[in-house]
């Protein structure tokens, strides 16, 4: 906080005093109380990405790189051509903080909020995911409310809206007790031509700008940078800090929204967030080149007696602001008026480069349209925490355990257990184009309707494994995601990234960041994947304890699959095929689930990327996938190989026996090579006639695969081929333990 | 004959495109999408209203919508034996609007609940089952929060054949575990005394095509292509 | 003449429709212990409306005839209780 | 001496809140069917709950208690009111 004299006034402002002395230079005179606070707001964290920006700049080529990418980091969403006159658009955001505070409302407009970013350009949002992470739910009252209702608010929004949500993921990790993270991601689907033709800029001078959706109100204007005591006379109490989400309206701007997109009359679109009307009017015109009059009380409000601050500020959910070409202005207002949407033309675009607010006539703000969208950067320090050289030279203890009781205590923890009880609660079918559900792949797959073309997205990262090693456990979070996708038969073709971590003015939290960007950056450039976007997400720290979150770069990745034919699914199929593993397994159990459910530690060393290998692993695949050798997929990660075979046995009640002769060295324990997560492996099931020619692709391709059993008829698996005596588990307790986990914690 | 089958579309409703969809591709017929304040039934044969939640839900699933001017028209067709269909959101809508009896309430569990079901066919003389027979078991979907049948006049539903699915299990048995949302009777879906108006929680249009249904079914198919049976009966 | 009153009215659900919403947290309170000098819970629906009437008769009687005639409660499953008028 | 009482409580969201239900209700449901004397309506849940305590005062302590306890309202976004105690 910093004080300042405006007007005579003495005022508290989120600005440092450089960066207001910066803005005074580029008036060339005193700001007002309005400009000031615009500012404040367009420069805080969260509108400017002013910590994160130097670093996130090496992402900042895909466009150029990728000729099938339109939009890159930096627009509101990553958008790429996926041929047939189709572009995908996709984003993924954060919104921890208020979830944290008020879990339903505060997740139902998370999915509010990356909902509009989609429709910005011109897409209809046709899928939802959700990467969530909790406290252990164990005997925590506090994590099972906050999951119970996160999920709700999750269901309640994007049930309502029509949009499916089709994968997530969740872990619980007592770090995120009092941080929980809310990550929501959206993907839609549009034309080239509505998207060439409704870009995120106000490009053109004399054109309408119109406000539509919610009306505006108080709400939200407190979430943003600055002191209340300025702003009314309510007391703090009386305004609520986390907005409360109205996913009727929503799906009315959906519709509403997409209609007018296809008059071919609007020329720029963009939706209120964080910054409110201020953000996107002064980003439709920096970015566009262009300038603007608004006239404030234009503006519907929901409340009497708004200062033209709160106007500019206000972050009512549900409203978005259109730019419009004179001639169809009619045209588009008739589409506002059939859905019954609340509408306004609150002003025009012009030549200027100005952004100029009007209130009852008198100048309220004078502002170059740039110098809000152009904010100052900070360099941040970095330094590796001391106390990881400890943790990672920490040994794996001697099992007491039988192995098999080892097993079953894995598959009914908390991070390895079904995750049924939340997705049953999502709409996964709606827009009749989920081909692979919820449980039935480790991505969600939909169909484009109208071509043989199939989008698989999975999301996903190991916050346990980025902690120890935030470089390797990124790369490594790239590898699992990408893997799914790849599981399911598809080819990544982009990936977006929601950046979690902690307070970055520390350097330790810092260096999370920078070194899980740096490990993303290299893996997607070795293995030619475009970053199209992301989103940062800092200050996630407990200020009492001092101590941030397990830091998490959540990736998600987007592949395509042409053809029904190429799409595989997670279950084993028949009994009597082949069971393969695929990729080298590696005494790598830091960060992993059987170090904390079993020994209860954290420490080792976590797994490490070959992009070499891995490359050659997904080659193969591809290369069995045109032969129509595979019948099922499923990489392996929490919890090892057995628990990766036994989620493949349940869905058709089938067993396995397995003989793990050869499959490691003498330098590996039965507990590390059965519990490894190694990153990049895969499970198959093949035909036995095929054997052969599997084996010889696999020489050829130079790829790490064994055959290592067979499927049977009985619910069990049998283990040979160990150093310890072979053993058996029941599949019809593993799956009970698998399914009452949760539902055990949370239906009381 | 030139069947035109109108697909409601009311504020949040949300399987309304799904709905055309499978009217147009699949069963190709022609649906149009209507705005609800535009309808004009005489231009139809049957009306559909689809899933979602229109008006959000608010105050109760269904209750915003009975009052459009959509269902004024949606009665006349009702009246003179024209099919009246109503899907989850739909089936809801058509109890406020008190075309069928009885109530949707919130599921037992308290929670929305999207998974396949099986349902038995109870009556096939009804205008979507006419190509079923009774005692078939189906594959659908279910995907609601407020999907609990609930009325205080079972016993003349029952007298009058008015309930036309049950939740089962898949060799038929009707089971308290077969039952997802705590419904009466396990009834998930019911019709009017002249079998013209039918509504049901589940949904047939995501059960529709082989690429979206377990192995071997594809039951939505037999619900559609027996409302277009029903017309064309209807009319000859 | 007219003024401002508002109206405040509860929508429960009748005995035999059940009422998952009161037994739920009901259930709850059991499981958490401590709580074993409650015995019951019921859940409705509450609604504030603003209106402007003759008298407080007047506003009572015009809601209580909306509520009807536009099935604001639903007479299957619910009941409704007026619980005050007010002068706002 | 422990006797049984009725408590009623009526959680909303709070007044400077949005509160999107009572909004569509009068948007769409009433202001349409002609009842322009509603200016406002505001939704919220309705709680009976039956319990044996000391005197009113206890009883009131110990729902408002359970109510924060058990985040059956948040005072993030909600207010809890206690509508009336009364003996049962
Ligand atoms: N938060 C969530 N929302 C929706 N679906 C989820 C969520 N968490 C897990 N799932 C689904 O559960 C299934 C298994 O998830 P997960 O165990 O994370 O997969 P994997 O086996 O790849 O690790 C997937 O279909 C996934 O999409
Ligand atoms: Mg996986």
């Amino acid at each position: 906080m910093t004080k300042v004299i405006i007007n005579g006034e003495e005022v508290d402002i989120e600005l440092t005093k450089w960066e207001f002395n910066k803005i005074k230079d580029i008036l060339n005179r005193e700001p007002n109380l309005t400009e000031t606070q615009m500012v404040s707001v367009m420069y805080s964290e969260h509108c400017s990405y002013k910590s994160s920006r130097p670093k996130l700049k090496i992402f900042e080529d895909a466009e150029k790189n990728y000729d099938y990418v339109l939009a890159g980091p930096g627009q509101d969403a990553g958008v790429i051509d996926i041929g047939d006159g189709y572009v995908l658009a996709f984003r993924i955001e954060s919104h921890n903080h208020p979830s944290a505070i008020e879990p339903y409302h505060g997740a139902a407009t998370g999915i509010g909020g990356i909902i509009r970013d989609i429709l910005c350009m011109g897409a209809r949002p046709i899928a939802l995911l959700d990467p969530l992470r909790f406290g252990s739910l164990k005997d925590n009252p506090h994590s099972q409310w906050l999951f119970k209702y996160v999920v709700k608010g999750i269901a309640d929004y994007g049930n309502c809206t029509g949009i499916p949500t089709i994968g997530g993921e969740v872990e619980f990790d007592d770090s995120f007790e009092t941080n929980c993270l809310v990550n929501v991601a959206c993907i839609g689907l549009g034309t080239i031509e509505d998207f060439e033709h409704a870009p995120s800029r106000a490009y053109n001078p004399g054109d309408y700008v119109i406000l539509m959706g919610g009306s505006t109100g108080r709400d939200g204007i407190h979430g943003v940078t600055f002191a209340s005591r300025t702003l009314t006379e309510m007391s703090e109490e009386d305004r609520p800090a986390v907005q409360i989400g109205d996913p009727f309206t929503k799906k009315m701007i959906i519709e509403a929204t997409l209609d007018a997109v296809k008059t071919g009359y609007v020329r720029g679109l963009k939706d209120l967030g964080g910054g409110g009307l201020t953000c996107a009017t002064s980003e439709l015109t920096g970015d566009g080149n262009t300038g603007a009059e608004i006239q404030l009380r234009k503006v519907f409000t929901r409340e009497p007696g708004m200062t033209s601050y709160e106007i500019m500020l206000s972050e009512s959910q549900e409203r978005m602001a259109f730019i419009v070409k004179p001639d169809g202005l009619e045209k588009v207002l008739d589409i506002f008026r059939k859905y019954e949407m609340a509408h306004a033309v609150i002003g025009r675009t012009d030549d200027s480069k100005v952004l100029k607010v009007f209130d009852n006539g008198n100048l309220v703000v004078n502002m170059p349209s740039k110098a809000l969208a152009e904010s100052p950067t900070f360099k941040r320090e970095e330094k590796k925490p001391s106390y990881l050289d400890n943790l990672l030279s920490q040994k794996t203890p001697k099992y007491s355990l039988s192995l098999e009781e080892i097993i079953y205590n894995l598959i009914a923890s908390e991070n390895i257990c079904s995750k049924e009880w939340v997705y049953r609660q999502y709409d996964h079918e709606v827009g009749v184009r989920s081909v692979v559900k919820c449980g039935d792949g480790d991505s969600g797959v939909l169909r484009i309707i109208g071509t043989d073309k199939f989008i698989a997205a999975s999301v996903g990262v190991n916050s346990k494994h980025c902690f120890l090693d935030p470089y390797e456990g990124a790369k490594g979070g790239l590898v699992e995601v990408c893997g799914n996708v790849i599981a399911n038969g598809a080819k990544p073709m982009a990936m977006v990234n929601c950046c979690n971590f902690g307070n970055p003015e520390i350097p330790e939290s810092f260096w999370y960041f920078s070194k899980a960007v740096d490990g993303m950056n290299d893996f997607c450039r070795s293995l030619k994947i475009p970053i199209v976007g992301g989103n940062v997400s800092f200050y996630n720290e407990d200020e009492v304890t001092k101590t941030a979150i397990k830091a998490t770069p959540m990736i998600m990745i987007v592949g395509i699959i042409e053809g029904e034919k190429n799409i595989i699914t997670l279950p084993f199929k028949d009994v009597g095929n082949d069971i393969f593993l695929i990729g080298e397994t590696k005494a790598e159990l830091g960060g992993s689930e059987y170090h904390s459910v079993l020994h209860n530690i954290e420490g080792g060393v976590p797994p490490t990327v070959d992009e070499e290998k891995i490359k050659a692993i997904w080659e193969f695949l591809f290369e069995l996938y045109n032969r129509n050798l595979v019948k099922a997929n499923h990489d392996v990660n929490k919890g090892g190989v057995v628990i990766t075979i036994a989620e493949m046995c349940f869905r058709n009640k089938l067993g396995a026996n397995l003989d793990f002769n050869n499959c490691y060295g003498e330098k590996l324990r039965d507990d590390e090579f059965l519990f490894s997560e190694t990153v990049g492996r895969f499970v198959i099931e093949a035909s036995p006639k095929d054997l052969d020619l599997i084996l010889d692709l696999a020489t050829q391709f130079k790829i790490d695969l064994k055959k290592i059993g067979m499927l049977i008829s009985k619910p069990e698996i049998t283990i040979s081929g160990i150093k310890s005596k072979q053993f058996k588990l029941d599949l019809v307790k593993m799956k009970r333990l698998y399914d009452s986990t949760i539902p055990n914690l949370m239906d009381i | 004959m030139n069947i035109k089958i109108a697909v409601i579309q009311f504020p949040a409703a949300n399987c309304d495109l799904d709905a055309i969809h499978v009217l147009n591709n699949v069963i190709n017929v022609q649906a149009d999408l209507v705005w609800h304040n535009h309808f004009k039934e005489s231009n139809y044969d049957a009306v559909v209203l689809p899933g979602g939640f229109s008006f959000g839900d608010y105050l109760r699933a269904g209750i915003i919508a009975a009052h459009s001017p959509a269902i004024d028209e949606a009665r006349i067709m009702l009246k003179d034996g024209r099919p009246v269909i109503g899907i989850c959101n739909g089936f809801q809508i058509l109890t406020e609007a008190q075309f069928l009896p009885g109530a949707l309430l919130r599921n037992e569990s308290l929670k929305f609940s999207c998974k396949w079901v099986n349902l038995k066919v109870e009556n096939n003389k009804t205008a979507c089952t006419n190509k079923m027979n009774v005692g078939d078991v189906l594959a659908f979907p279910i995907a609601h929060g407020e999907g609990r049948y609930y009325t205080d006049n079972l016993k003349e539903l029952e007298d009058n054949n008015q309930i036309v699915f049950r939740y089962s299990t898949e060799s038929g048995d009707l089971t308290e575990e077969a039952n997802p949302n705590g419904s009466l009777e396990n009834i998930a879906g019911i019709s009017n005394l002249d079998q013209n108006c039918i509504g049901l929680m589940p949904h047939p249009e995501r059960a529709s095509e082989e690429i979206l249904s377990p192995k071997g079914t594809v039951h939505g198919k037999l619900f559609f292509e027996s409302i277009i049976d029903f017309i064309k009966r209807r009319v000859s | 003449m007219q003024a401002n009153f508002i109206v405040e009215i509860i929508m429960t659900n009748k005995e035999m429709a059940r009422d998952p919403v009161g037994a739920t947290i009901k259930r709850d309170l059991l499981a958490k212990k401590g709580y074993d000098m409650i015995s019951n819970v019921r859940s409705g629906q509450y609604l504030r409306i603003h209106i402007s009437a003759e008298n407080e008769e007047n506003a009572k009687e015009i809601i209580e005839d909306m509520c009807n005639k536009l099935r604001i409660f639903n007479p299957v499953t619910q009941n409704l209780t007026i619980l005050r008028v007010s002068k706002s």
